[in-house]
């Protein structure tokens, strides 16, 4: 399915920043949260001064810091990208049986992934395109997203090539079923919820409409909070 | 700024509530967190259903819940020990109610409960009456049962050093089922008598990393079961 | 069962001590054990010279040494007992699920205990008589005879009441079936084979005649090693 | 006394047989055991079953073995990173089968297989294809999927620090698949880069009991493979 055509979208709504900004705000100070590679990994950057966040990866460590100065890296001191990082004060190595289940035991708060296709009941897409050719890698995907207490997307609304993302059903191999919370966009905060897709903020200057051409199925208005009922 | 300490065992155990399933660390003394489960004879829950490896001695720490009446199932692996009245004096009044679990069985069903497995199934007990009503599977050669995992409202733990993102360190074999329980709860809550700034603990020799601690309560002087049973010494 | 009355078995074959000495020989160097509580502890009394064993004790403890000296014991460092114990050269501690994994695993070479019952086909009977009356207790030694790779059983051949305690078919509640290797009695060493009790070995003036009568199975001779076959 | 040492990374895997299973430490670099690898090149062993996270990197370690055309069969839950074309290309050609699994799972059925569990139940990949065929039952509201646990022959893996029982310390991130895989093979090797005496190091903070370790190469400076590769770097 493809979106009505346009060049505007890239210019309109959110940037990559500003959606992880979005997102960053939505995470109580002292949460344990688990950030995919690539995108998800911009949210450490913006999170609200007070808050204090301990990061999981899944490779071993709790507490991981920021990358390290240039020449001061550790090769054995890596996060799940195999990039390198940094240890924060409290942090803590283990194996892989017992991060894993931390994440299986529902021990982390939150995790952020990025997505190909997140679907309207909440099943997650973003490990293989399934093309023949492809080798399957899966890694910790399907883990943290059966595990973790609440799964974020960040992603952006369509493909470069215009094809939506938010979907009725996803197409591509799914990742897990029914394991999405709510998706941060370059267009709209949505949760999924019981009814489908619900649109809890829109990005400024982005109408209702505009994102409901670009979802594959029906998006819910905001729930409007009056002051008194 | 982290900081998971409370302000003493009475407000660590405050919201502990009647019926609750509540674990309890410790292979007889060792590990009893004995200032913890007074707060909670303190605190007045009941219907509790306790998991412990065994059920106390003499009537302080874990003995004196016990005799105190809040406690209407155990799970344990070995209920009496040398100085264990309580529990055999209720058991045979039909007082509590007890499920007997291999000690293997029942740590490695904490784990699982606490790494989010619901179910495995291990030879332990196969042919014995703890086998009995149980699903069975064979394996190549090897028979097993199905056991499930267990997971509790509240854990109660001793250790030796904190810090304050709740990452612990035990003493000796005070460890023991202090670490799976840690896992296993809604609410792990960990006694210890040293609590140092995050940054302070080696992060290579952690053995409980912080995440599975929810309150810190610095008991600088924790009581010793023995010691307290040699002077004569019941709680309350 | 009862044997022919007799006040003689008291005072001929092996002593506690014998047995465990007896036993001690079998176990190699190197080798990770695991001795019950009670009689079978006697056993580290007599390791043969220039053997080192390791002993595991399952509450948490891999290098677990004899009793401290008076007055310098910790609480906090005790064996499955329950018994203040000390800690040796190149021990390590660790909580319940590593310990059982260790047992349950087969990484124990060697598990020693005492026994109720024993039957022909290696079915032991050692945690409870099944009184109604009685507080069950089983503790970790369904999980040392399902997981340990080799059990030895020390005892006594019968009870203080002359009750047989080798028997064709255990009458108490079992502690694992079919996971007997060996007996080392006060009155001889017997295999659990394929074909069911086999002498290896008899006590000092013991004959077999005489362990046969005090067995509730058939016993097997000991195999004959001739020089050449 | 007992010492597990062994002369080098040639004596520690001379008898890997053809047609092993050989379990590989490391995520990415880290922690893997690249002096056992090249040994185990070397020694020419064949139809190898390798269980490890990745497929390595560049033609160094675990890319080098699988390039010298010894491995059957990979299980493992990501093959392909940054710098990974020898598994790719194998892959495609139909000349190395995969089974993919879930890292969490993969971690999980490898402390099972050491800790006598033959199979548990867990919610991961349900739903996916990776759950195919797979028995599926479910738990309250939870569906899951049964998993076997999984040994191996032999344990490849790299520690920092051994004393001679094999009680074994780790650096950082490299510690990762180790410790499971060190409980789950009938012969685990370990490369270390220190070696002390048998109480030397704090019983309190050893990650891997001596237990689980058979042997211990002592590699007091091993390679790295980013700089290999960096390097321009083959294996043989």
């Amino acid at each position: 399915m493809t979106p009505p055509a346009t060049d505007e979208s890239a210019a309109i709504g959110w940037s990559r920043d500003d959606i992880a900004r979005r997102l960053a705000q939505d995470i109580p100070h002292g949460s344990y949260v688990n950030l995919g590679i690539g995108i998800p990994e911009l949210v450490a950057r913006f999170v609200p001064e007070g808050r204090t966040l301990i990061y999981h990866t899944e490779n071993g460590l709790l507490g991981m810091g920021p990358s390290p100065a240039a020449g001061a890296g550790d090769p054995e001191l890596i996060n799940a990208g195999k990039r390198q990082v940094t240890m924060m004060p409290g942090a803590a190595f283990f194996d892989q049986s017992t991060s894993f289940a931390m994440i299986r035991g529902g021990h982390l708060d939150l995790s952020v992934l990025g997505a190909l296709q997140v679907s309207q009941t909440g099943d997650l897409a973003n490990w293989s395109t399934g093309e023949a050719d492809a080798i399957p890698a899966v890694g910790g995907a399907m883990d943290l997203v059966a595990g973790v207490r609440r799964v974020f997307v960040i992603t952006q609304h369509c493909t470069k090539e215009g094809e939506m993302k938010l979907v009725g059903e996803c197409t591509y191999p799914l990742t897990g079923r029914a394991v999405v919370d709510r998706v941060y966009t370059d267009l709209a905060v949505i949760d999924i919820t019981a009814d489908g897709f619900r649109v809890v903020e829109l990005a400024p200057g982005v109408g209702f409409d505009f994102v409901q051409e670009r979802t594959g199925a029906t998006l819910l208005p905001p729930i409007q909070r009056t002051a008194a009922v | 700024m982290i900081d998971k300490r409370v302000a003493g065992p009475a407000a660590a155990v405050a919201d502990i509530h009647d019926g609750a399933t509540v674990m309890i660390g410790g292979f007889g003394e060792a590990g009893s967190p004995i200032e913890l489960i007074h707060a909670l004879i303190d605190q007045g829950a009941k219907r509790l259903t306790v998991v412990s490896n065994n059920t106390g001695s003499g009537e302080v720490g874990l003995a004196a819940l016990l005799k105190a009446g809040r406690v209407r199932k155990v799970i344990c692996s070995f209920p009496r020990t040398a100085n264990s009245t309580v529990f055999p004096d209720l058991y045979r009044r039909g007082e509590v109610e007890l499920e007997l679990v291999p000690q293997g069985t029942l740590a490695e069903r904490i784990r699982a409960g606490g790494a989010g497995i619901p179910a495995f199934f291990t030879p332990t007990a196969v042919g014995t009456p703890l086998a009995q009503g149980k699903e069975h599977r064979l394996f190549g050669d090897t028979e097993c049962v199905l056991e499930y995992g267990i997971r509790a409202d509240f854990t109660l733990i001793k250790g030796r050093c904190a810090d304050t993102h709740g990452n612990v360190l035990y003493h000796r074999t005070a460890r023991n089922f202090a670490p799976p329980m840690a896992t296993a709860a809604g609410v792990t809550i960990v006694q210890v008598s040293e609590v140092v700034d995050a940054g302070q603990l080696d992060a290579e020799a952690i053995v409980t990393p912080g995440i599975f601690v929810d309150r810190i309560v610095h008991v600088p002087s924790p009581q010793q079961e023995s010691a307290l049973i040699a002077a004569g010494a019941r709680y309350p």
